[in-house]
């Protein structure tokens, strides 16, 4: 891997260090911008033209989101969205902890960009040892070397970046949800419109991208216009980190170019575990459809591709699963996280995430019919589309795709009321 | 001509009256179907619907709830409910009156009764003595249906 | 009635660092990094009356307050072990064999999840959320620090290495 | 803009929701979490509504219109959408109906039935709350509850006391309170209303009755001078709850909880319940049908006796206007000038120059239009808690609020300053450098406690004289509910009905009291509590020859000096009607029949009337009068200059006691509810609970 953006420090001896950083051309694009005083309308067009996209799950043209903050002056903010709680994702910690000082530097173009005074990183609770501790580290090391703060380099640009712990709680990764919790409040997300880019954090608009596109952007801006479109392979555009876990030789995070056949990333990671066959994957974290294997050694890694073989590439968090799985189980493990992480404001989600994860159960007990299997789908589809935030669609989505790719093994729970595989 | 002949022979032998007398005559040898009431009394159907009953719970707890389901379902506004809450917060009944003058033994109050509270059992023989006595209370209530609770049991197995 | 809390100096001045970070009027936004601070400072939970002590020192309404305590996961309201052990079994773990740990500790400790030790020096917690760690599974943490790549085996040793305050 | 609702065009405003759009063209949307005075949240997905070009069904309180919308209320995808809602909010309620008693009005019941299913899919079990008494006003079944969180926003944003919160999530999620029994604002009461199930009810209606076995009737509020409009509860002819009646004018949908559970007063155990009379040193019951005649006969005698002038005629400023006009008709007709409904009050210099009647000077919609309002002795939250939400909207908008008081108590909206004021040194706080004043128009609202003040007169033409520096509006909030007709009908011993002066001006309530007359009237009087000194009036009363008691309550004073007492209605049981401090006039009917003993107010001051051959008048033929006198009057009061007038000199040591008034102790009738008493016990248990020491010493003193 020749062109690393988020994790280019990574395996560094002292990665964290300001030190490290600049010796990879750290900040020199956040001092090119400050030197120059490149105007705000030309980094939002070249971060437009890059074709980057937001690396959290959506998917959404990071430019695109930037355009739509009012130009007028006054209070704006920017927050990072490092509350990464994806089940199978976990690249932000990496970067977090190896490459800090490539968010901070993101994070200042983009309050740039933005007319943003004040950025706050949020950060989940369960960082609070390790990269809590490196992020404040690295935060003072930038303000000493007056990077960030009131006037940068001797500018007249003041930005002030802080970082805010959470404290356990999913929800508050949904970009809304994250604004009532810094506001102090609980972690229910708001209704849209309007949008946080009009009317955000304590009203004022707000911008929140995750830590991976943050920390992608410096690269970008040292670069030529066209150059993050040309990592792509396989007439995709880009990179992305996707870590790989479940059931293979060597799990971690790679940070590859978009398009990279699935076949290829599984290489990387050492391959399955004792050599077994592959059985599914879950190409994006938790909340994305299941795939099965076969399918998905044929899949490219990209946005499209994957959304070809009927799922998503949502944060990247691809989750492996052999043949000795059961996917009941590893169903009801999903389901329960979603109930316990509904944040309980709207009713589908509230009562519908209960019901499918007390439904499961009872088949895993032994007491499933099936009806059941289609109760599950039944609920799964009255949940879908009607709640205000997609954790509702996330708890939905697996279950439908698990029954629907794996109907005859649910069968096959219900009647003999053991697993398939074991 | 022939008709009014055969007509007239029938007339002449008093045919029809031996046809009558003649199933007077089986039925002397038959066993009668009228019984010996009070004595003996004709077999109800479980569903009978006589007098009125509230019923308890195996604990002893009255069933009736005060919902007053059965006073606004009353077509024939026979049924006078008060409630009040107990003092371990539920919900009871302080007045429960049935005025049997205006009863007309529909049946509805069982059915809209949601804890089988309020039945109709079998019993149908019962008088007053003055008209103050029509309407029947609570504890009254309650006491037939302690009396009849058994009855009741068996009768609800036998619709099932 | 417990004894009224009283934020010292100490920790008013871990609180007004909080505080600084929002801007002057919006001193609510500080009340979830208070309660992980207070918290730290009682044994791992807060109680009613740190609440209280927080609502006075923020002028933030009571309920508010416990409303966001209750919320999320990392801030306890009843009392705990001191140590919190909090093993991840989410799917990517799961799939590696946390449940195995998961039961090994249960059966070493004499508890089951959610409870605390007799001598309250553990705590283990009823985690559902996915810790973040999925390329290290199996993984726990003991007091929020993470161990990695579990066997059995490092389980024991790093349940007998944890010191007692 | 026009948008089409199921294939019909309509024209619609571009701020609109679709929700806000269908309530106005009638076109009915199933809603719980939504409410028209509420922020909208958009959670319960009742709302759920087809819109074309839209994948989902979207819900309609959150959904801004666009232009050419289609939107489909009744399409499949809408009722499946409903459906599977409904679904879901009902797997974890309980299906406990028959004991609820919501149950008849339920939104979950009624929109079950349209938009549900008729049996449960579902077949786990289902969640149980435990319950917490949060109130004594206030009866929970938080397992019933189905999170549309009305009742926390309510807190949050009309009543700014937040006292009930979202506590936990997903599906344990519940409603509850920081403290048990915590839930003691004035307005509590509302969050009943806005349960949309049966999880917040009420308390002291608790399993009296069915809903669909209560009459409505419409009153309005005798217990403060907004007058509230009531529907009032009735059940076997005793009123068993009150819950508002709307009117966007007055209480919007709101309604204190003075105004909810005062009725609970009129069914007291000290009602009078035939009249009496005192013979030999005790009391005897009277004849029904004689009562008038004696009353009569005493009054007459008594004028013989002592002399028109020698007599004090007391009433209640919380009589119906009927009531008002036929006690001054009877007295003024027999040459008594000496009449007076401000038996609160010490100092009565100012009357003269004082205005028709009190009036806010603005109507209560407009408050919010004022940069600037300046409260005088007066505070909100306790006295009128119906008014506090208005200004707390206001406040909200651009309105300063200023409030200079007596007492340091809290209101529940944001002050710009508080001050604590003397009685003697109001004119140095009434200072254009002591204000900050906006940039805008100014309304200065004098309160109760001004008009108990022995300085009364001095504050009022500093306030007077500061108003027209300023430029600003002069408004009263008056002591009771109908102070207002109490002046325009002339139950002042200086001006007769409707306003004009009198050639005569008679002793004031004050003076009537200090003089110690031989014979005193009075009329729904309390002389423990309704005047400014109790010692005073028993050494009045018990110095009097003849003290003649209409009243719906016998007291321990009443029943040693009454010489006789007339049984009358209180004001659900009489026709009647008030007169608020904007000026609307509001008539009501009986909500109850009176028990057979106890006279009609106006019906036994017509006969006494009529017995004098003054006139004859039934309820239709005072109203026409009473509106004939009210006619053309500025209720807006545009000009009042109270500044010159002769003001005797400030004394010392004149009683003064009471410049706080405790909620749910302002009339006679709420003092006697015992619901309120109750809610009030808890409260200052609770209130002083915790406080700090400086502060409970403090407290003490003003509650003695």
């Amino acid at each position: 891997m020749i062109n690393k953006l988020c994790t280019e420090t990574f395996g560094l001896k002292n990665p964290d260090s300001l030190k490290t950083y600049l010796d990879k051309q750290g900040y020199q694009a956040w001092k090119n911008i400050i030197t120059e005083q490149t105007p705000k309308s030309k980094i939002i067009e070249k971060i437009k033209e890059s074709g980057l996209r937001g690396k959290g799950g959506a998917g959404f043209l990071t430019g695109l989101k930037w355009s739509f903050i009012p130009l007028m002056d006054g209070q704006k903010y920017l927050v990072c969205n490092s509350d990464e709680s994806e089940p199978g994702t976990c690249k932000d910690r990496d970067i977090l902890r190896y490459n800090p000082h490539s968010i901070i530097e993101g994070m200042l173009i983009a309050s740039y960009a933005i007319g943003a005074s004040v950025a706050y990183n949020y950060l989940r609770g369960e960082f609070m040892d390790e990269q809590w501790k490196v992020f404040n580290h690295a935060l003072s090391e930038a303000y000493n070397a007056k990077l960030i703060g009131k006037n940068i380099l001797s500018s007249n640009t003041t930005i002030d970046i802080h970082a805010l712990i959470g404290a356990g709680a999913y929800i508050v990764g949904e970009e809304t949800a994250m604004l009532e919790s810094i506001e102090g409040k609980r972690g229910m997300p708001r209704i849209k419109p309007p949008f946080p880019a009009i009317k955000g954090l304590y009203g004022k608009p707000t911008i929140i991208n995750n830590t991976e596109t943050l920390a992608s952007i410096p690269k970008i801006m040292l670069n030529e216009p066209g150059w993050y479109k040309s990592l792509g392979v396989n007439d995709t555009e880009g990179m992305k980190i996707f870590s790989m876990s479940g059931h293979i030789n060597n799990p971690g995070n790679f940070e590859i170019a978009l398009g990279t056949p699935f076949s290829e990333l599984l290489n990387l990671a050492g391959g399955m575990w004792n050599e077994k066959n592959i059985k599914a994957v879950i190409p994006g974290g938790s909340s994305v459809p299941v795939v099965k294997g076969d399918i998905m050694m044929q899949v490219n890694m990209d946005y499209d591709s994957i959304a070809e073989a009927g799922s998503m590439l949502g944060s990247g968090g691809v989750i492996v699963m052999d043949e000795s799985t059961c996917m009941v189980s590893v169903l009801q493990r999903i389901s329960r996280f979603y109930y316990a992480e509904s944040c309980g404001q709207c009713t589908p989600c509230r009562e519908g995430t209960g019901w499918l994860y007390k439904i499961l159960t009872n088949i895993i007990l032994g007491k499933g019919t099936q009806n059941d299997l289609h109760q599950l789908e039944r609920i799964a589809t009255q949940i879908e589309g009607h709640c205000i935030c997609a954790l509702g669609d996330a708890a939905a989505m697996p279950v439908r795709s698990f029954l629907k790719n794996f109907w005859s093994e649910f069968e096959y729970y219900v009647d003999k009321k053991e697993s398939m595989v074991s | 001509m022939i008709d009014k002949i055969i007509k007239l022979l029938k007339s002449l032998f008093l045919l029809e009256i031996l046809k009558g007398l003649s199933i007077t005559g089986k039925k002397l040898f038959t066993k009668p179907i009228t019984i010996q009431y009070p004595e003996e009394k004709t077999p109800q159907s479980p569903r009978f619907r006589g007098l009125h009953a509230l019923r308890r719970y195996p604990n002893g707890e009255e069933r009736c709830i005060g919902c007053k389901l059965c006073e606004a379902v009353c077509p024939a506004l026979a049924i006078t409910i008060d409630t009040e809450m107990r003092d371990d917060g539920t919900r009871r009944t302080t007045k429960y009156d049935i005025d049997l003058f205006k009863c007309v033994y529909c049946g509805f109050c069982e059915e809209a009764c949601p804890v089988d509270a309020i039945v109709e059992t079998k019993i149908f023989e019962f008088h007053f003595e003055s008209r103050d006595e029509r309407v029947i209370s609570k504890d009254k209530l309650l006491q037939i249906g302690d009396i009849y609770e058994k009855e009741e049991i068996k009768d609800r197995n036998n619709i099932n | 009635m417990n004894p009224e809390f009283i934020i010292n100096e100490e920790l008013g001045k871990l609180i007004s660092n909080v505080v600084k970070k929002f801007p002057s009027d919006k001193k609510r936004s500080a009340v979830i990094e208070s309660l992980l601070i207070l918290q730290h400072h009682n044994n791992g939970y807060v109680t009613k009356n740190i609440i209280k002590a927080l609502s006075d020192y923020l002028l933030v309404s009571e309920i508010d307050i416990y409303e966001v305590a209750t919320f999320y996961t990392m801030i306890n309201i009843d009392p705990v072990g001191r140590n919190v052990i909090s093993v991840c079994n989410n799917i990517s773990c799961m799939l590696r064999g946390s449940d195995e740990i998961l039961s090994h500790i249960e059966d070493k400790l004499k508890i089951k999840v959610g409870e605390s030790t007799k001598d309250n020096k553990f705590y283990l917690k009823d985690e559902i959320e996915c810790l973040a760690a999925c390329n290290g599974g199996p993984m726990m943490q003991v007091n929020h620090k993470n161990y990695e790549n579990l066997t059995l085996e490092k389980v024991d040793e790093i349940l007998e290495s944890v010191n007692d305050k | 803009m026009k948008v089409f609702v199921n294939n019909k065009e309509y024209s619609a405003e571009p701020e609109d929701t679709i929700i806000e759009l269908c309530d106005k063209i009638g076109v009915h949307i199933p809603r719980f979490c939504y409410h028209k005075h509420l922020s909208v949240v958009a959670s319960c997905r009742m709302c759920l509504v087809d819109i074309e070009g839209v994948k989902h069904s979207q819900p309609a309180c959150s959904t801004p219109l666009r232009e050419d919308m289609r939107i489909s209320t009744k399409s499949e995808k809408t009722k499946v959408a409903q459906k599977s809602s409904m679904e879901f909010l009902l797997i974890n309620h309980p299906l406990d109906c028959p004991i609820c008693d919501q149950a008849g009005e339920c939104e979950l019941q009624d929109i079950s039935l349209e938009h549900g299913d008729d049996h449960s899919r579902y077949m786990q079990f289902k969640r149980v709350v435990i319950d917490k008494d949060i109130s004594p006003l206030i009866s929970t079944d938080m397992t019933r509850c189905i999170h549309c969180s009305r009742c926390v926003r309510f807190g949050e944003e009309i009543s700014n006391v937040k006292e009930l919160g979202l506590l936990n999530r997903g599906e344990d999620m519940k409603i509850d309170v920081f403290i048990e029994s915590s839930v003691s604002s004035e307005l509590s009461g509302n969050m009943i209303d806005l349960c949309p199930v049966g999880a917040l009810n009420n308390k002291p209606y608790r399993y009296t009755a069915r809903t669909w076995d209560l009459r409505q009737i419409c009153g309005i509020s005798p217990h403060d001078c907004i007058g509230s409009n009531i529907n009032y509860h009735t059940y076997n002819n005793k009123i068993v709850r009150a819950v508002p009646s709307e009117n966007p004018d007055i209480n919007q949908t709101w309604l204190s909880d003075r105004d909810r559970f005062g009725y609970e007063g009129i069914y007291s155990e000290d009602r009078v319940k035939k009249s009496q009379m005192r013979v030999d040193g005790k009391l005897v019951e009277l004849d029904f049908e004689s009562t008038p005649s004696e009353v009569n006969n005493l009054i007459n005698n008594n004028i013989k006796k002592y002399g028109k002038e020698k007599i004090g005629c007391l009433i209640s400023g919380q009589s119906t206007s009927e009531e008002l006009f036929m006690f001054q008709k009877i007295f003024k007709g027999l040459g008594v000038s000496n009449i007076d409904h401000r038996t609160k009050e010490s100092n009565f210099d100012y009357q003269k120059n004082y205005p028709l009647m009190p009036s806010l000077g603005c109507n209560l919609e407009d408050l919010d239009e004022y940069e600037n309002i300046i409260l005088i002795g007066v505070n909100i939250k306790t006295e009128y808690p119906i008014l506090s939400i208005r200004l707390n909207l206001a406040t909200k908008n651009k309105t300063r609020v200023h409030s200079f008081n007596f007492n340091s108590l809290d209101e529940n909206f944001d002050l710009h300053c508080k001050k604590i004021i003397d009685h003697s040194n109001i004119e140095s706080f009434l200072n254009v450098n002591n204000i900050e004043l906006d940039q805008g128009k100014t309304l200065i609202i004098i309160g109760p406690s001004v008009s108990r003040s022995p300085n009364q007169s001095n504050i009022l033409q500093s306030i007077s004289k500061f108003s027209s520096s300023i430029d600003a509006k002069i408004g009263f909030l008056t002591e009771s509910c109908n102070s207002t007709s109490g002046w325009l009908l002339g139950n002042v011993p200086h001006r007769e009905l409707g306003g004009n002066q009198s050639s005569i001006i008679g002793k004031n309530s004050y003076q009537m009291i200090t003089d110690k007359l031989p014979s005193y009237i009075l009329y729904n009087l309390e002389p423990e509590h309704d005047f400014f000194d109790k010692s005073l009036v028993e050494s009045a009363l018990e110095s009097s020859e003849c003290n003649i008691f209409f009243t719906s309550y016998i007291t321990p004073m009443i029943e040693k000096y009454a010489h006789i007492i007339v049984p009358i209605t209180t004001f659900a049981e009489a026709d009647g009607s008030y007169i608020n401090i904007e000026g609307t006039y509001q008539t009501f009917r009986p909500i109850v029949q009176p028990s057979k003993n106890i006279y009609e107010g106006w019906s036994i001051l017509n006969k006494i009337l009529k017995l004098n051959n003054l006139g004859d008048y039934s309820v239709a033929n005072i109203r026409d009068e009473l509106k004939k006198s009210l006619e053309g009057l500025d209720f807006n009061m545009s000009k009042t200059d109270m500044s010159n007038t002769n003001i005797s000199p400030y004394i010392e040591n004149k009683i003064l006691k009471e410049s706080y008034r405790e909620t749910n102790q302002t009339d006679l009738i709420v003092r006697r509810s015992e619901s309120l008493n109750q809610a009030t016990k808890i409260k200052n248990k609770l209130n002083y609970k915790n406080m700090n020491n400086e502060v409970k010493k403090s407290y003490i003193d003003i509650t003695k």
